[in-house]
């Protein structure tokens, strides 16, 4: 993929380049996530790799629940991110709003997929955990219905962006609805915890961590950094989007499509 | 600028509260016919559910707090998308926002004024409800109560879904999209006040909590109902 | 309507104190198309200001920008020296907007309309609202629920909340939209007259409105 | 080899969920790069089309 990239100064400063010198200025940051989205994505698949081999091939096979149990890895990893993601995303669009940084929105705009994806895993791959563990697909388990109710934020979140043609007013509305979003959360996981212990005090179906020896928990580590990084680099390439469709009048983007 | 007319009293923003509530109050009695939509609504949606799932008393009083709070749920959300549509389409929210008191105040007035329209008669109306679905006698007042505390909160929160949707043109459930899940705290612990007293359990704790989601909503759903009104009249 | 003329309601107390809006470097951008930028304005009591532009050059836009109402994308209005956006600006007590729509709800009267607008303003209106409608020759439709006035009445209803309010600055966006000629000479009349006791008028409009013997400037778009 | 991939019976739970998330992430990090590729040419041709995203 050879990105073109204008002429680098050869004289001292020319004009070309006096925009890029604003770290947050959207020229600047979109040949930087080019840069760093490419080099993220591979950590990513470095990690990934390490922790697949760590933890289905080195990790023993839990005393209880036998092999079943690897999907952990993935499960664990994908339910932190979708937490975290929210926050990174409301804090940047709060940052937008308040600041009126365009690229904070587009940070904000870019998360939202990404968190959305990560919750369906998490969903996804809950209830592949929960049918050979307690034989039914979709348990009332708190931390799973936490994570449906997050994916319903996310998906509403996407849904008011989509609604609103205008990139500026759609971000601010975003914004105000991602922090109003993420005071709920904590209420949310609170609400949905009392309810849980409530109508199932009997029976604990927590996703008991099963006990963690040395020879687990390494592949939970190393699959966090990988979807951190891959976060990273998934998120950098939809902002280089958002960057690019909303800077199409500037001259630097003419000279990035015209090469 | 300094005024010299006698008549320079600056209204105070309570004045200002009270007027906007008469206000909303009195343009809902002219259009009496529409208010009873909520209302209505609420009657029907709680009528389906013995039809849908058999008319045994029994099985009907252990879903009774799940019915009606659902329906009241839908319903609160039904009214919200007129919310603020006819003050922004004939103006009256831009001089709403353009006016010197705090726009806070008369944003929190608007809701109150809705929330006294289509909540209060949902709330007296579902004591008669509850008897349809056989609610023991000694449930009513956890009913009447958590429907008391929660559909402020409901509305408060539901508000700012419909500030921030109030510009578009083709909205649909795009507002009940954005507000549901908002909603499912105050669900839980409304439907479970009203199930604790039934089985005489202690239902005053869940209906604390509810409290503290409402007093919650009132102080900072009002700014962000303020931003989300500002953004959508950018 | 009335044969004798009527006795004109003057504000009696004019507005004290120098007064001054202007606009530095303003932008503003919709979609992907700029529809101005580095737009200079100034404005000092006692003066109008008349945004000429064809449709879709952004008039409306920059009338919101002066409202507040939509934020510019580059630069800054100042009231007083005291930039709008400032927390501690008070701007919205020192101007009174009309725009497209007229503010008036179809259900209530002009009576109430009137006193409940009036409510948001910063003090009480100066004038009462019975007066204020004569002034438009509309006093006898006082109690008649606006639904049923014609759009020419409804803008002299929305045309007398902004007389009878005490801010000092006008920011009218086509003030003249559905006025017969005798309404527009008494908007004409009113505008003069709100900027001899020392008020400013930021305004639009395309008919021409006859501000005799007023400094009036003009800006192109 | 074969117990490799039976996993103590759950074989298939497990390997669904990794393909699964696998899918789904690899279609996150490539969806938004053909995005840049298709924006680029759009905005590179002469005949431009509307501003739509």
């Amino acid at each position: 993929m050879a990105m073109r990239k204008p002429a680098q100064p050869t004289t001292s400063r020319s004009r070309a380049w006096r925009w890029f010198h604003r770290f947050g200025s959207p020229a600047y940051f979109y040949f930087f996530a080019g840069r760093w989205a490419p080099r993220f994505g591979h950590l990513a698949v470095a990690f990934f790799l390490a922790g697949l081999y760590f933890g289905l091939v080195v990790a023993p096979p839990d005393y209880q629940m036998g092999d079943s149990y690897r999907i952990i890895f993935i499960h664990v990893p994908s339910a932190w991110m979708s937490m975290f993601i929210y926050v990174v995303m409301a804090v940047s669009a709060g940052i937008g709003l308040v600041w009126r940084i365009k690229l904070s929105h587009a940070v904000a705009r870019s998360c939202a997929p990404v968190g959305a994806a990560f919750t369906f895993c998490a969903l996804v791959t809950g209830a592949l955990w929960g049918k050979p563990t307690w034989g039914t697909y979709w348990i009332w388990d708190a931390r799973l219905t936490s994570e449906l109710v997050l994916l319903f934020l996310y998906v509403g979140y996407m849904a008011l962006l989509a609604a609103l043609d205008d990139w500026k007013t759609g971000s601010r509305a975003g914004a105000v609805l991602a922090l109003v979003g993420l005071v709920n959360i904590p209420i949310i996981h609170y609400s949905v915890e009392w309810w849980n212990t409530l109508h199932q005090g009997a029976t604990i179906t927590k996703l008991g961590r099963p006990s963690i020896d040395i020879r687990m928990l390494v592949p939970l580590l190393i699959m966090f950094a990988a979807v951190n990084f891959y976060f990273l680099a998934a998120m950098l390439n939809r902002v280089r989007c958002e960057l690019l469709d909303q800077e199409r009048r500037t001259r630097w983007v003419q000279e990035v499509v015209n090469g | 600028m300094v005024r010299t007319s006698a008549s320079a009293r600056k209204p105070s923003p309570w004045t200002v509260f009270r007027v906007s509530v008469t206000r909303d109050l009195a343009v809902a009695w002219r259009h009496l016919h529409e208010g009873t939509h909520p209302l209505l609504f609420f009657i029907l949606t709680v009528s389906l559910f013995p039809l849908a799932a058999g008319p045994d008393p029994v099985f009907l009083r252990q879903l009774a707090p799940g019915i009606l709070w659902i329906a009241a749920l839908l319903s609160t959300l039904l009214v919200l998308d007129s919310l603020f549509r006819t003050e922004y389409e004939d103006g009256t929210l831009e001089q709403i926002l353009t006016s010197a008191h705090p726009v806070v105040l008369i944003v929190l007035a608007k809701v109150a004024a809705h929330w006294i329209l289509s909540a209060l008669p949902l709330v007296a109306v579902s004591v008669f409800l509850g008897m349809m679905l056989n609610l023991p006698a000694h449930a009513y007042p956890a009913m009447v109560l958590s429907l008391l505390v929660g559909t402020p909160a409901m509305s408060l929160i539901g508000a700012i879904g419909a500030g921030l949707t109030v510009g578009l043109r083709r909205r649909g459930l795009l507002l009940a999209l954005i507000v549901m899940p908002l909603y499912v705290p105050i669900l839980i612990f409304g439907a479970h006040a009203v199930q604790s007293s039934i089985v005489q359990a202690n239902w005053v704790s869940p209906l604390l909590l509810l409290g503290a989601i409402l007093v919650l909503s009132l102080t900072l759903a009002p700014f962000a109902l303020v931003a989300a009104l500002k953004t959508s009249l950018h | 309507m009335h044969s004798s003329p009527l006795p004109q309601a003057v504000r009696k107390t004019g507005f004290s104190g120098p007064a001054r809006l202007e606009g530095r470097e303003i932008e503003c951008i919709r979609g992907h198309a700029c529809l101005f930028s580095n737009l200079e304005f100034a404005l000092e009591s006692g003066t109008a200001l008349q945004i000429l532009g064809a449709n879709g050059t952004g008039k409306t836009s920059l009338i919101r920008i002066i409202t507040g109402l939509t934020e510019a994308d580059q630069g800054t209005i100042s009231w007083n020296q005291v930039n709008i956006r400032d927390p501690g600006a008070a701007y919205a007590g020192h101007f009174s907007y009309l725009g497209h729509r007229n503010g008036l709800n179809d259900a209530l009267t002009p009576r109430e309309n009137l006193h409940y607008l009036g409510k948001l303003e910063a003090s009480e209106p100066w004038l009462g609202i019975g007066d204020s409608l004569e002034q438009f020759e509309i006093g006898n439709c006082l109690n008649i629920p606006c639904a049923r006035l014609s759009a020419g009445q409804q803008q002299r209803v929305a045309l007398a909340r902004v007389y009878r309010s005490p801010a000092r600055l006008w920011v009218l966006d086509e003030p003249a939209t559905a006025l017969d000629a005798p309404a527009i000479g008494i908007l004409a009349e009113i505008m003069t007259r709100h900027l001899l006791a020392g008020g400013l008028i930021v305004y639009t409009s395309h008919q021409a409105i006859d501000l005799g013997p007023v400094t009036a400037r003009w800006l192109q778009l | 080899m074969a117990e490799f991939f039976e996993m103590g019976g759950h074989g298939f739970f497990i390997w669904t969920s990794y393909a699964v998330t696998a899918l789904v992430l690899l279609h996150g990090y490539l969806a938004p790069v053909l995005r840049r590729k298709n924006l680029i040419r759009q905005l590179g041709s002469p005949d431009r089309g509307p501003g739509t995203k």
